[in-house]
Order: structure tokens, then C-alpha cells, then sequence
């Protein structure tokens, strides 16, 4: 168990709802992901009359913790309304404040962000920030009331996983109070158990997951790869080495090679 | 009277206020269906559900009406 | 269960027994990882009298396959003699072939395994071939009679994880037929992960266990990490993406843009 | 007569075969306890159990006597 | 020839001043690296009485442009008076805008450096500013009047090169009008030549140079690796192939290979 | 001026002469490079009658160094007759010795390639080996002869770069006294200084500048790029630091800081 | 009169403006020595040259001098 | 007498030395026309060039003459 916000959770791996191929198929991941927290949206009622109920009871059904986002929004303000809106429709103040600053990068707007957050966090939200590998922006976040961050490893939808290691290190570093989380980029387990490794709190991630062939094996190889890089954390993971070294002792090796017959072919 | 409603012009009756508008829709033959749980916005402003009866739609008024969904 | 040589087994993962702080956490990692093959070597009996008949006892008692290897060997006839004492001592077949031909890097000799291998498939052994990336020399040890391959990840007791992931892969794509197992230089769960989401068959380390500061918990993260990695080779990994694709729908996104309240900041 | 048992220097009763030697090395005053498990090379050739009867060691031959141990 | 601001130059190395062992290695390195523009600083003057004086003519002497830096500012403020003296005392509108929001990465700070950008370009002044790679920041530059953006390649004196090439890549892509300079970071020619490959305008290097054991060497040679890479810009790279393709004809090869003798030996 | 074997050249690039769009585009680009060492091979004269006189009466114009190569060649065998029959129609000792074991990599053939130099280096020639980056092969050979190792960066034709840089690095820290040079697989000049940084002694590179948009300006591009990569190499590249360290001192920075209106805008 | 001068106290006469304060500067026994070249911010305000005869030093005020130094 | 010059078969006077045949290539009407500069292998051997007289071509031998060309 963990402490995330205010509460205490199993899981380290988040993951989204979005993209799978049939709502069946949403419930077995999420189930075989075993994670503890969902992220939800705000949309119009579609136009062939869905309503979300659908959708929304069978969200329920799973009895997690539901993390409502702020997709789409460009401003502030925007964001502000949706978190208002989430927080009623999804009877939680937890937010996933997502503003985007450019439309091809899906990249968050690092001002845009800090001005919501201030305002989110004056009306008692817990912000969740999707935001960039930006220490200045992060600290700022966390002075204005963050206690979680979630930098991007990569662009949203990518699979690129991290694309730059070194400031994830850095933020881990400097920021050790921080619950951080990796969110956005992850495309394979690989990817998700290397930000575990470095000592990151979780992991959210969506794309991944909901793309794969066959997605409810895919949830459940990025719960164990998350299972997996945060024990590795806590067992301390050896130093590299730039030189090799044996790991059979070489102690007790018996001395043949004076015989001739077993002098090396070259 | 017109308004918009997400993002489409409807007619509705006059001095409506929005928690009789919202009745209005359990209409067999309203123009959309009242869906069972939402969270509302005027003018791109959040209305709690406890000022339903307060809010007096006006010609012209952009009424969203946003539902649970799928999200990452 | 898969199929290595002529056994099925549950487990990817193959584990080293050497470099434990104590007998004791050598099993119970050993254990933690579910491996079911573990490698052991030949030594003479130590100076203050230790006859490794405890260290034996202590592993036949795990009721694991044996893979005994014939590291410490710099030629093929060594290498050879080493896997005819192998042989009876501990009643398997199988022998890893191990023969260094550079002492800083510990590098398997292309040359003098090669040899090795063609005598030991002609005396009936199965070989597990440490040896290099190299397409070619991994081409002729099948012609040799090698089922299996163990192309290293990197220099023995590095920890640097797969320094040549190109070389990795062609070799995978290029024997579809061959049992792959990235053997040496793996140090985090990430990389025995990565090498799995490519479609090794399988991984063999033991450095990177034996010295971290919890052996017992990086045995089972390491045993997660290579479920995780095969789960997902099965699953079908997403594609990776150059630009960014929203995972929450779009469509039906409220149009707020135009009020002048809602303009973006910048 | 002299033979190097594992790189040291022991002397051994001439015309021994192996067989005799290692059941001489039961004695509790032996140069070195017989372990439970091992397996033999004299002069880097490997020779099974089966042929320690038939092995005579020879003056200078060099013994090797290995045992299981931790392997990577 | 190229145009940067308002100037034409030849060189698209730009140097910075600092860090060398004597005023004279500083003047023949920089000679030696072709640039036309270098980069100074104000500063109270040293306890032992030197006045900038002995600095400032053999710089002048070198006939070069001159881009002041507001180095060591933490604040919009700080920079603003830091920025109108040195065009004071300089002579040149041009000012190299750096704003630390960090102290241990030296990370520019983005919310200070738009406000100061803002500012100073009401003043008149051509800023050019020391930035992150954040494509949402470099727009809102451009969008407050910047020509030209200096994003960084990696933390000031680390000389890791480019650590995020994706996020550059997509810089270049998406700002195709701005004048773009990777600027801190660069360790070796290889990294300022992959810089000029992606299309960047130029590079602002220091450190590398003036801690080299031979600086006026490796002045020498960053100016040939800029040069070169910006000649193979223009000159078109070609793509990177996955599989491997013959240079050398394969049409009019003698086919020898029905040779028993000539049967390859695997 | 650098040895080469028994000769004495200025650059440290070896071009080829395959691949270019005309001849006059080839005798161009081979001057701009200002390579001091071309490579041909040996073909059948083509169907339209073409005798490779006008090629060869093209490249003695040159007044170059002629490395011919065994391109095509797939056992020692073949490697050997085209080495002599080279020698003769050339009239140099010199042969670059490719002999391929897979014809997707174009990757060399570890153990022909042993083979035919020993043979070779006792016909007398001068053996430039296209090997593989692999320690134990690189030091059979120089055992059988070679003075001169041609290990690949990646395959011929796929301009990758350096795809096992630690492989090339140890390579150089191992063999001091061999004359090493990076073939195949360079594809941008960043390339190329990055191996010439490592302490490379040159260069061989054919496809990334005739299959360039403007072969001529690419072939200047690749000279300066190993010129500038020698000269840091000479210089002394400074050490990677992981810690940012300021360029511009901060001995007697104002003190600003306390002035309320100067603080951080976070 | 006390005033900081590049973070140093010093003391200087009353009521002085810039521009006399910089001449006194040019004695041989003066606190320091005036460069040559260099730009002036007071209270971390900048003072252009043209400034220097209209500005009159305050007790406690902070007088930074700054010459062109090296810079990356 | 047929013999396969760069792997197509080509009919040749008998008992033609190396020497004699390449001259007969000079002709107008031969099958290929001689290069000004090559290399000869004979059954997938070298043949010098000061070898060319003593070399007598046999049926269904593999000549190949190559000429320089381009090479990476």
C-alpha cells in the first residue's frame, strides 16, 4: 500500500479508459492492470444517443478510484469550468488538469497550467498536473499547492516511453518530496519499469495498453513491469559498470592453460 | 425562444429556468434525452445542480451539458 | 510452460547461483525469482575444506534444472574437459558453453566456440552457447547443432542492459527457429523486459540479483519484469508514433473556444 | 612418487591406480579429504568413474579433482 | 553569408569569452573558431583592481559582434537593468537573455524569461533568449517579438551534447521562420555538427572550448564541425536505412560460388 | 601528414567511388572531400561495352591512393583470387578485404575473413580487413598481420551511425597500436567526428555522400566533419559533467536579490 | 554619508550627484579606482550617462559600477 | 571448343594459348571486344599476366576477365 493524495492504494500503475476496443474489453484490462485509480472524461452525449450511463455503471462497477480530466481544454479557464463540472458529475476532487498548449505535440502549456492550478487548489481540488520534465514549472506547481506531479515521458499516444531520462533523474532528485508519476509516452513495459526504477511513485498511461492486439495481457504485463521497477527500486539496483567483471569466482579455476594442447586457436 | 445546446441551436419556451427546462426534456418528444447524469454549464460558467432553479435561460444562452466518458 | 531444449518449463527467466551474500539468500532469491533453471560451475574444492557438497545439497533440494557452465575456460579443449566433468558431476547434458577470449571484457572467443561446440554436439551434449551478437557466428553454431543461443547484452557484470539492441533484433527476425536468450550485462528489470518485448525467449543473469541490497526482492522483480516482457510480445506492442494522438476522445469536446473569456493566455 | 593434486605438490604411493587412490584418501591422516561429489581429469583429460581402476597415475601427472560450485 | 538579426554574418558558431586560461588563449581560440559574434558579461570589477578595461580592448580588437549576457539574473527585473546597461555600456541592442530559475541545473526560468522578454522588447531591444526546448515557450517568445531562440542542448558545462534531439527535431519542424541556436551544452564537434544536420541556424558554445586542454584546437575544430554540418544540411542527408545496402555494384560480380573450393567454410 | 600502412597522407577520410549520380559528379565530390585514399573494386566489363576504361582513366587523373576492395566475395577463397587479380590490374598491394557472411547485413564473415588475411599477408599484401567491431576478431587479426582494422559503424548502407559506440571505444582503449578505422554505416558528418573524437584514426565512407542531394557539398562536409573530430581529439575533449557549471563567472555578480521588487516572479 | 558601493560601504561626502561623485573618484586617494568603462544602476535601477549630473545620492543608497567582464 | 567467358558460353578456336586468344579478340567481328586493362582468373584461379602464353584453354573452361570499376 502507498499514500497517493489523500489515500492509501495498492497499485502504482494508473491507467485510462479511452481507445479500447469494446467496452468488454476496457473492464478485463482495467481488472488485469490491476490498478487502484481510472481516468474518466467530460464529453457532450454522443450523437446516437449514448449517455454515458452505460459507460458510467460499468466504470462503477469496478469500485476504483476515478480520476476525472481536463482533456481538451486550451485555457485556464476552460479547465476550471471542467474540473467544476467533474467534481459534481464525478463526485470526487481529484483532478487530472490537463491544458494543451500546442495541438500537434499535445504538449502541456507550462503557463496556462500554473495559472489553473493556483486557482484549482484555492477551491480545495487536488491538482494531478500533466505537465512537462520542467523543474522550474514543477517546483512552481508545487509551491502553488501540488503534491503530485505527472510529467510527460513522451507526447501523449507516442510509445516513445522516455525520451528524456536525464530530467526525469533530475526532477526525481530535486523534487523527493514529490509523488511523481510518469504519464503519457509509455509504449511498453520496458518503459514503465525504467521510470519505476528511478524512483518515480507510478505510472499513467492509457494508449499502450488500449492499442495493443490483445489488450487485457498487455494491462497485466504493464501492472507486473510496474510491480517489478518499483521493487527493483526498493532492493537498490547494482551500480553499472563500465568494465566486465565474472560473476562464476574464478577462485578454484583449475590451471590447464600451460598445457599445450589447450593454448588458445589464435 | 433560441438557445444553443451543445453546440446546437434548439428552441425552447420562454422564462424557463433551467430546472424546468431539464423536466421539459423527460418529454417523450423533447428534442434531446435528458441523460441520467450530467453536470451543466451556461456560457461556458459551471452551474451546481442547486442553482437549477435559479438560473433563467436567456435568447441567445450556450447551454453545455456534459456527461461521463471514456478518458486517459 | 515452453519448451528449451527438451524440457518444458514455467519460467523465462534462468538464474546464476554465484556472488550471494549467503547460501541462505541464494536460495530464497533464487526462489522469489521462479526460475526454473539455474546455472552452477566447477571449482576446486576450496581451501578451508568446503567440498560443495553443502552448496549442492542446498540446490538439489530447490528441484531446479541444472545448467552447469564452463566459465573460466579460454579454449576449446578446456572447455570441453570442463563439460565432460560437467557432465557426470551433475547428471544433465546440458552444458553452457562459456570460453573467453579476452580477460578485460570477458568476451566469448567466436573462434574457439565454435570448435567447442561442433565436439560437444558430436559427444551428444545440448549446448547453450554464450557467445556475441553476431549473426554470423550465431548462424554457425546452428549449423553446428545448437538449438539455443545466448547472445550477450552486454559485458558480464555490467549491468549496461542491451548495448546493441539493432543487432538484438536482426537477430531475432533472422532466426525465427533458434531459442534466444539474452545472457549477461542485464542490471535492471527494464532490460530483461526489453529484451522479452522483442521476442527473446528468454534471459539469464545473475549479477544484477546477487548484488543488489535485497537479492531476494530483485530476484522476483526480475522474474515479474520477464513475464511482463513476454506477455507483451504476445499482446502486440503498439506501434511507436512519431506525433502525438489524443487518447480521450475528441469528439464531442464542448466548444468554448470562442468566448474571450476562455482565450488561451499567450 | 610426486603428482600435483588441484596445483599442489602431494606424493602418492607409486602404482596406485585412481580407484586406490581415493579410497587411500579416506584415511583420516590423507593430504586432503575426499569430497562426496566430483569428478576427475588427470593431465587436462577428463576420465570417468568408471575408469578409475584401469588409471595409473604416473610420476608428475597432474590431477584434477572439482566439486560443484556457484556459477553464473 | 547569413543573417542574424538585423546583421550579416559569415560564421554560424557563435563563442562565449569565458573560462580561459589567459586573455591570449582566449583571443587566439577565438580567431581560431571564425566566429563573428562572442559573447561577454558586466560584472562589479575584481577586488585586485582590474577594470574590464585590459578585457574589453583586446576583445574590441578582434573586431567582432558583441552579445552581452545577463548571466547570474534570477528575476524579470534583474535582467531588465542588467539588459539596459549593458546596452549602455556595449553599445548594441542585442542581449542575450538568461534568467536562472535553478541554480543546480542553471534550467532557464520560462515565466521570467517571457516577462522580461516582453519588456525588453518594448525597450527596443533584439533579445535573444537562453531557453528550454519547450515548444509552448519558444511560440510565446516568438509571439512577444523574439527572431531569434537559443533553446538549450543540455545544462550549462556539461558538455552532454543534445540530450532531448526529439523535442529540437520537432522545434526546427515547427518554427520553420525563427532564427533557432542551440545554445549550452555542447561537449564535442559531433554534437554541434548533429545540431547544424537538423537545421538549426547556428550554436553558442563556451565551456568546450575553453576548458580543452588545447582551446584553440578545439576552437578550430568547432568551427569546421559547424561548418560541416551545415553544408550537409543544404547538401540533403541521406535517410537512414534499416537494412543494409550495398555500395560497391553487384551487377557484372563473378559468379564463383559453384566452386566446390570456393564454398563458403560454415 | 598521418602513416597509413607504408604511406604517408593528409586527410583522414577514405572515399568510395560508387554510387554517384555521373562520373563527373564522382571526380567532384572525391576532390571536395579531399580524400588523399579512393576504393574500386573489379567487375566484368558491362553489356553496353563499357570496359571501365574511361572510370579508371577518370580516377588515375586523380592522382590518388586506389584501395580495391573484394566486394561481392563470400569465401576466402573468392576474397583471395580477387585480392591478386587486384593487384595486378591495380598495380598496389593494398586490399581492402570484405568477405560477407549474410547478404541482409552485408555483415563480414568472422572466419573467412581470418582465413584469407593470413593467406594474403603472407602473398605480401596489406591487408585492410572489414571486420566487425568484435575485440577477440580485431585481435586475430592484427596476430595474423594486419597493421590496419576497418571495423564497421553499422551496415553498409544504412548511415546509422555508430550503433555500438562502448564496442568501438573499448575497441580503441585495447588495440592503441592498430591503425583503426570506422567503415560502412556513416551517414552524417556528426558521425563521422564522433568516431574520429574517439581516437579513430580515420574514416571510410562511400554511400552518405553520393546518394546526397548535392554528393559535392557533403563529401567538403564529411572532410571538415573528420578534420574537426581529429583536432578534438588532439585538443582534449573536456570530461562529460553531470552537474551543470556556470560559463560566466559569478565572482562579482551584483547582489539584487534582497530588493523586494527584484524577487522571482514563483 | 554611507552608501554601498558594488556591496561595500563607503563613505562619501553629502549631497553629492553622479557625476561628482564619479570625478572625485579620479583622486589618487579615493576609495576606488573609476574604470574607464562602465554603466551604473542605483538601487538596482539603471541611471543612463546623460543621468548622472540630475541624480543625488541618498544615505544607505546601493550604487552597483559594473565594466564588461568575460561571459558564455 | 566452348568455354564461358563471364558466365556466358562462348565458342573458341582449339588449343588457343591465353595470349593468342585475347588478340584474337582485336578483331572487329569478336565476340566481345578486349578491355585496355585486366585481370584474368582461369577456373576461378589467378592467371598472371606472364602466364598468358603458357595457358592452354580447355573445353569448358570459366574465364573471367574484369576490368576496374567503381567500389565502396
Amino acid at each position: 500500500m502507498w499514500k497517493i493524495a489523500d489515500r492509501e492504494v495498492s497499485s502504482r500503475l494508473l491507467i485510462g479508459s479511452a481507445l479500447y476496443p469494446s467496452p468488454e474489453i476496457m473492464c478485463n484490462a482495467i481488472k488485469a492492470s490491476q490498478s487502484d485509480i481510472v481516468t474518466v472524461s467530460l464529453r457532450r452525449q454522443s450523437v446516437d444517443g449514448a449517455d454515458g450511463e452505460s459507460f458510467w455503471q460499468l466504470l462503477k462497477s469496478l469500485d476504483l478510484n476515478i480520476l476525472p480530466n481536463t482533456a481538451g481544454c486550451h485555457s485556464a479557464k476552460e479547465a476550471i469550468t471542467t474540473a467544476l463540472m467533474a467534481r459534481e458529475l464525478f463526485g470526487t476532487h481529484w483532478i487530472k488538469l490537463e491544458i494543451i498548449g500546442d495541438d500537434y505535440s499535445l504538449q502541456p502549456d507550462p503557463f496556462a497550467l500554473l495559472e489553473a492550478t493556483k486557482e484549482l487548489v484555492a477551491q480545495g481540488f487536488e491538482v494531478f498536473p500533466y505537465c512537462t520534465d520542467d523543474l522550474v514549472l514543477c517546483e512552481k506547481l508545487m509551491s502553488a499547492g501540488c503534491q503530485i506531479l505527472m510529467p510527460w515521458g513522451a507526447p501523449i499516444g507516442t510509445g516513445k516511453g522516455l525520451i528524456n531520462p536525464y530530467a526525469l533523474r533530475k526532477l526525481r532528485q530535486r523534487l523527493p518530496e514529490a509523488t511523481l508519476i510518469v504519464d503519457a509516452g509509455i509504449g511498453a513495459p520496458s518503459h514503465a519499469s525504467q521510470a519505476m526504477e528511478m524512483g518515480f511513485d507510478g505510472v499513467l498511461l492509457n494508449t499502450a495498453v488500449a492499442q495493443a492486439n490483445n489488450p487485457e495481457s498487455m494491462a497485466k504485463a504493464m501492472g507486473l513491469a510496474v510491480s517489478a521497477g518499483r521493487l527493483a527500486y526498493e532492493a537498490g539496483l547494482m551500480p553499472e559498470q563500465d568494465t566486465a567483471q565474472p560473476s562464476t569466482p574464478t577462485l578454484g579455476t583449475p590451471f590447464w592453460h600451460h598445457y599445450p594442447e589447450h593454448e588458445p586457436t589464435r | 425562444m433560441n438557445i444553443v445546446l451543445n453546440g446546437k441551436a434548439v428552441e425552447i419556451p420562454e422564462t424557463a429556468n433551467l430546472q424546468a427546462f431539464f423536466e421539459s426534456l423527460n418529454n417523450e418528444d423533447a428534442a434531446i434525452t435528458l441523460p441520467r447524469q450530467f453536470a451543466v454549464a451556461v456560457n461556458a460558467q459551471f452551474v451546481p445542480r442547486s442553482q437549477y432553479p435559479n438560473i433563467i435561460l436567456q435568447e441567445g444562452d450556450d447551454l453545455e451539458l456534459l456527461v461521463p466518458m471514456q478518458g486517459g
